[in-house]
């Protein structure tokens, strides 16, 4: 490793940020998060996901490149807990730390863990639901994908809470999957509402989910009537909440979790002594306060 | 067989026909275009399962239940339609189903040797058994196919049309073979147009007239003019009938003409109103200079003059427009997209007298098919009946048809009347005279030189991919011809 | 055998129909959606959903009668949308951003058709090379993102219910009916029609019969092209958004309707009103499973078992035929 | 002229392998990744990432020579490794986990090759529904989510410092060469390889000459869905979770490693060493384009461009045989 520092100094260091997938908006902000530390910490930043969104087996193909490539460290968003642990490991014993960020994984062979609290989102989006509807009503948990560990945990969270607190809150669905691309998640949602006109609130676990069923809703003339909890920010998201067609976004920080990640990785191989976790917190968004300078931020956030 | 019926759909192809056989016999099917005849041999081979009737093999009732059946049983059987698997060698092709092995694994030895002796047994062994089959000609493949029949120890063994593209000489061994196997005790039903070969092969013979049966028994005891009575129900007048016609200028010329296949440049002229014959052996390449000709092959060296214009490039559909028309000797793989119906196939080459503003007028069209039906006496029930349901003879007669109906005004024919009943030959001997007293040029290649010599105005004989000798057909005999093509110098 | 045939005649005269009826049939039967099934709401989210696949499969219906396929169809209509969205993004005027998008569908099928023709490749490779490169370039152009556009009446297109109210339906299921019409029409009754046939049925005959090949082809391509493109521009205007990852996979579902309605991967059949009953059939079965709230495996499940069945029904309609 | 043949003998005595040394070369020439490109590791990576891929291509590679395609193995590959996961998981041994999870990818290779042969139905569609059925299955049993499976022997399978470390090479990757090699020797020199050419160049001939067509094709399926459930088995060990939704439109890779490789759709020809190679170019792509940190729209253009590339260069080596 000794070596390895005198050739980072000779020319910048190299870090693979591996995210799950490259098109969803969030990792969007993750990568503009790690743009902005490779900037001021002068490293070069590799950024690659898997070659299909949220392909296990293809994200592990892609850390065993890097490995063959020997970047200086790895910051990874792992897909799984425990598929990705091999490779990890693999990694760590060819002397390339790795930050882990995002969602969790399993061991400890990761430097730092750098991510939101997932269950913990899907507990405030089921509270902001259970306040809304008073308490009563029927509602439709619309989940996004088989296998997908970070939106498990949020709906998990939803799901906890709603059945804990808000007995008289009944679920019309709460096992259709509405697949990884806008649109399947619009047909999902569309059928859904075809089914079940007089549904009351409806939460999504993820970006992509969420703006489907929202077109749904603006569809069906039901946009507004019908509380509506969506999870990540993009620009049509942030209008459906002026509109008051979503009632409430669950925030994440993935600006800060990319920035986080790169500099916790950076801090590590200069030799520094980091966090092994660092939340990077979730809150929720309506009307009321999404015009706080904060807030605004987390919307829309800064991805130069 | 006893008893055996078959419909398809509304044909009733067979209706109630008995079939004896006798042991080391030589019996002819013989029947006009769509008589049922393959459909019957096709049930012997469990090809077919016939709707009712039962077949009796050496006394004991027999019922194919599939052709590995029926082969395993001792019958071998050639198909009127090439069944050769186009990607395999010529050796796998004639081994396929039969390969010997040792413990699943080919003994490509023994393979080999046997491959070797049913070559030689045609005398065929210059086609190499490493080719592939689908850089075969047509006849090349006939070949195979034959001695994909020979290398089995048959009891019974079925040749539908044996000779429908073989040349004469080819024709002559297969027949000394047949007379080998028959006295070895080998049983063999034989069906064939060509009923001067019948009289000299079979021993008896049976004649089937719209699926049934007419006629029954020696070969001898009747004449051929009783024969063709006894297959059509009238008589035939006259073979080759002469119908005088005129030739003309030069419409066609080829300059040292040679195609990307071709052996040899050739250099030829055809006129109005002349019927011009090509003669030769298999793979003499006349069916590649045809094919040259069309635009099928590209041009490597030399040129064309159609109608006092020259070119060396060209397509088939700029050669329609230039007038030409061709008649491919591969009728299965090339002459007709048999998933189609018959008006379709008809009509392909031409749609402009149905076409009014890119639209088509389905019902002038069937009505002008049908027309064009009757006159070249095709055995249809209906005009949309695909192509692929039509017994060989009448699929011939649709390529045909659709060449009368492009109004071409160069006939390129490769082979035309391959497995065309006789009758309904001697009507296309009558049109190729018609056309060519209307002032058309045809090119006419034929294996069969009693039509050559009965119907063209001159006839060129090729040898090895070279154009040996061209003269009028009164200056030719079958001696002379068969002289130049075997052995490549004027006779 | 009378049984059987008078068997044969009902399933004869319901014919291609037989699939999408028993489909319907099912979930009209079922007490738990019967009343919200057949409802005029849901029909028309079922048509508007259709759409799409429905353009896509015009264009792959004369792709697969000329005996080739199209794997780039779906990366054809995400370029597309992404393209329009693009231009609308960038202030074009909407009718030329609807142009532009169609026009990029045209050039990918126009770029599969001369690859096909010229370098003599079969078709599955070139377009599955296709499906690549124009997927690539959607997320390209898109910068790996969704473009987002200022609302326009592009995106009235398929709205289900639509500004005009006396159209009833979303102006996008009445072209689906009016280019389905079309293009029934031309492969049934022009010439260039039956040269497709003719190519599908045997090329080597086609060569011969003066038909030009290549010409043929590279217009199918082109054409069933410019139909993808008009699925992106739809595919656009239903999620106001460009989309580059949007419809991965969906050339299988385009071909299974194909297929479904008795297309043949060797060429030589196949039909516009077959393939839109295809195209219903999925539509109706996603729809229906999603309302009975099946869980999505039992869905696949269903789908996968109900392609095989409509398939083999078609095979048992046809084989009494010859 | 002349110039013209020479080339032609280089491309020819390079034969099959022209494609796989273009890509090599190509990315051996570039300084970024030079050094690391050829080296030992990274060969070894390579080598484990295609196990799957080329185990699939096995199967695919008879089933596209006997004139037939697998559209499910992927989702079969899915399944299979499901399977084993939840054997390990429910305390099974690991050899017993490992005989249940081939066993399954068989048992749908039998359902297909039953299906086609037995309804008559193209193996287009029946592959295309059990597509969805092999991963809604898959689904099922994992209940949704992933399995997590106890670490055992299995997963060393695809680790790439195999345990006794004069294996050199992961025990896959040595499974993956024999099974090449005893396949490549079955297809030349057994009668049952000769059988699928020659279903698959003509399948009438095939009858006609008395093989068995119905079971040649059972076994020809069955065979490939073992392939599938073996490369389910090592996608578990190198995931070693069970994970249903994996290898997602694998499929096609599958399919156009065979292709690359020299394979027809219409059936006659294609040969494993032909599709070992096509895997090989596509893994050597994706790992070189990945070592370079291209963005993945550009690997998708590329990988798209160079299959078309590589089976064009093949069409241009067999022509001048004409
Ligand atoms: N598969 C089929 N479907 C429908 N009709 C058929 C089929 N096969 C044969 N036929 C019909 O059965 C009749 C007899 O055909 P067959 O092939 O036995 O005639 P053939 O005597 O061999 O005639 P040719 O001399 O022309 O070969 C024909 O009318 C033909 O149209
Ligand atoms: N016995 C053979 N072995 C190998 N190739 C052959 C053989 N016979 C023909 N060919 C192929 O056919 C070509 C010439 O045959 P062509 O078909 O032109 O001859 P033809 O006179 O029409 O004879 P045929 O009666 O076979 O049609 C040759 O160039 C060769 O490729
Ligand atoms: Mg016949
Ligand atoms: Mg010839």
């Amino acid at each position: 490793s000794k070596e390895k520092g005198l050739s980072s100094q000779e020319s910048r260091l190299e870090i693979a940020v591996i995210p799950k997938g490259t098109t969803h908006e969030f990792w969007k902000s993750i990568h503009a998060g790690a743009a902005r530390a490779s900037k001021e910490l002068g490293v070069k930043v590799l950024w690659k996901g898997p070659q299909k969104e949220d392909d296990r087996a293809q994200q592990i193909t892609v850390v065993e490149d890097f490995i063959s490539r020997g970047v200086d460290g790895i910051v990874l968003a792992p897909l799984d807990d425990r598929a990705l642990w091999r490779p990890v490991r693999d990694a760590v014993q060819e002397n390339i730390p790795v930050v882990i960020i995002d969602s969790a994984l399993q061991g400890d062979d990761f430097v730092s863990f750098v991510a939101t609290d997932n269950y913990k989102g899907g507990e405030l989006a089921a509270g902001k639901i259970g306040e809304l509807l008073q308490g009563k009503g029927n509602i439709f948990l619309i989940r996004y994908q088989v296998g997908s560990a970070s939106t498990t945990k949020r709906e998990k969270g939803f799901l906890d809470v709603i059945q804990r607190e808000y007995p008289k809150i009944s679920l019309l669905v709460q096992d259709q999957h509405a697949g990884s691309t806008t649109e399947t998640a619009y047909q999902l949602a569309e059928n859904l509402l075809n089914r079940f006109p007089d549904v009351n609130g409806i939460f999504c676990p993820n970006e992509s989910s969420t703006f489907g069923t929202l077109r749904a809703l603006q569809e069906a003339g039901l946009a507004g009537k019908v509380i509506f909890i969506g999870f990540d920010s993009s620009p049509k998201l942030v209008q459906g909440l002026r509109d008051g067609h979503i009632h409430g976004l669950v925030l994440q920080d993935p600006v800060k979790m990319g920035y986080l990640g790169v500099r916790q990785l950076v801090l590590h191989l200069q030799g520094e002594k980091i966090d092994k976790r660092i939340d990077t917190g979730v809150c929720l968004i309506t009307r009321e306060n999404m015009d706080d300078p904060e807030m605004k931020s987390l919307l829309m956030p800064d991805l130069t | 067989m006893e008893g055996v019926s078959k419909r398809f759909g509304a044909t009733c192809a067979l209706d109630n026909v008995d079939l004896e056989l006798q042991k080391g016999e030589v019996h002819a099917l013989l029947g006009e275009n769509g008589a049922g005849k393959s459909t019957l041999v096709k049930i012997l081979s469990g090809a077919v399962r016939p709707d009712s009737g039962t077949i009796f093999l050496e006394g004991y009732p027999f019922s194919p239940s599939s052709p590995l059946d029926s082969r395993k049983h001792g019958i071998s059987m050639i198909y009127q339609e090439l069944n050769l698997a186009p990607h395999l060698t010529v050796e796998e092709n004639i081994m396929l189903g039969r390969e010997m092995h040792r413990g699943g694994f080919i003994r490509q030895k023994e393979m080999r040797n046997k491959v070797r002796k049913a070559l030689e047994l045609i005398r065929h062994t210059e086609i190499s058994p490493d080719l592939q089959v689908k850089k075969l000609s047509v006849g090349a493949r006939q070949v195979v196919e034959i001695a994909r029949a020979l290398v089995e120890e048959a009891k019974i063994l079925v040749l539908d049309e044996p000779t429908s593209s073989l040349s004469q000489e080819d024709s002559e061994i297969l027949f000394q073979i047949i007379k080998r196997l028959k006295t070895q005790g080998v049983s063999i039903i034989y069906i064939s147009h060509f009923l001067e070969e019948v009289q000299k092969v079979a021993d008896r013979l049976t004649v089937l007239r719209d699926g049934k049966k007419i006629h029954s028994g020696n070969t001898i005891e009747v004449s051929l003019e009783d024969l063709i009575q006894m297959m059509v129900g009238r008589k035939l007048v006259d073979m080759f009938p002469k119908i005088p016609h005129e030739t003309g200028d030069v419409v066609l010329c080829l300059d040292g003409l040679k195609g990307k296949r071709m052996q040899a440049e050739v250099d030829l002229s055809l006129r109005h109103g002349e019927i011009l014959g090509l003669a030769g052996l298999i793979g003499a390449g006349r069916t590649e200079t045809l094919r040259t000709i069309f635009g099928l092959d590209a041009v490597e060296k030399g040129s064309l003059t159609v109608r006092k214009i020259r070119t060396s490039k060209g397509a088939p559909w700029t050669r329609i427009r230039q007038g030409m028309g061709f008649l491919s000797e591969d009728r299965q793989n090339e002459g007709l997209a048999s998933s189609l119906s018959t008006v379709d196939n008809l009509t392909l080459s031409n749609f402009s007298p149905y076409r009014s503003f890119g639209f088509l007028r389905l019902k002038k069209r069937r009505k002008a098919v049908r027309d064009y039906i009757k006159q070249v006496n095709i055995k249809v029930q209906d005009s949309n009946q695909p192509v692929f349901s039509l017994s060989g003879g009448n699929q011939q007669k649709v390529a045909l048809a659709r060449l009368l109906h492009q109004k071409a005004d160069i006939f390129l024919l490769d082979e035309p009347t391959r497995g065309i009943d006789v009758i309904s030959k001697s009507q296309i001997y009558e049109w190729m005279g018609q056309l060519a007293s209307n002032g058309k040029a045809i090119v006419f290649v034929s294996s069969y030189l009693p039509e050559l010599l009965g119907i063209c105005d001159k006839i060129a004989v090729f040898y090895r991919g070279r154009l040996v000798d061209m003269r009028p057909t009164c200056e030719w005999d079958a001696q002379s011809i068969m002289t130049a093509a075997t052995l490549g110098r004027p006779g | 055998m009378k049984e059987k045939s008078r068997i044969q005649t009902v399933i004869n005269w319901l014919g291609p129909f037989l699939g999408l009826i028993l489909v319907m049939v099912i979930f009209s039967s079922i007490p738990e959606v019967r009343d919200r099934f057949l409802r005029v709401p849901n029909l028309k989210s079922v048509a508007t959903q259709s759409v799409i696949v429905a353009l896509g499969a015009m264009g792959m219906t004369l792709i697969i009668i000329s005996g080739g396929i199209d794997l780039s169809a779906a990366s054809n209509i995400a370029l597309s949308s992404v393209i329009t969205a693009f231009a609308i993004n960038a202030g074009f005027p909407p009718l030329l951003a609807i142009f532009l998008g169609v026009i990029t569908g045209g050039l990918i099928g126009l770029a599969n058709g001369s690859l096909i023709t010229s370098l003599r490749l079969v078709p599955f490779i070139v377009t599955l090379g296709m499906l690549g490169i124009a997927r690539g370039i959607a997320k390209w152009t898109a910068g790996n993102q969704k473009i987002d556009a200022p609302l326009t009446w592009v995106n009235e297109l398929m709205a289900k219910s639509p500004r005009p109210s006396w159209l009833l339906m979303a102006p996008g299921v009445w072209m689906m009916i009016i280019f389905a019409v079309v293009m029934a029409v031309v492969l049934r009754y022009s010439v260039f029609g039956r040269h497709i046939f003719a190519i599908g049925s045997n090329e080597a005959t086609a060569r011969l019969c003066g038909i030009r090949i290549k010409r043929t082809k590279i217009i199918v391509y082109s054409l069933a092209g410019l139909f993808c493109g008009l699925g992106g521009v739809m595919e656009f205007s239903r999620l106001t958004v460009g989309d580059p990852t949007v419809a991965v996979g969906l050339e299988l579902d385009i071909i299974a309707a194909v297929v479904i309605g008795g297309g043949s991967l060797s060429g030589g059949s196949g039909s516009i009103l077959g393939s839109m009953i295809g195209v219903f059939i999925m539509s109706f079965l996603r729809n229906g499973c999603t309302m009975m709230g099946w869980p999505n495996y039992i869905q696949e499940i269903i789908i996968g078992a109900i392609i095989v069945v409509a398939v083999a029904l078609d095979q048992i309609r046809h084989r009494k035929n010859f």
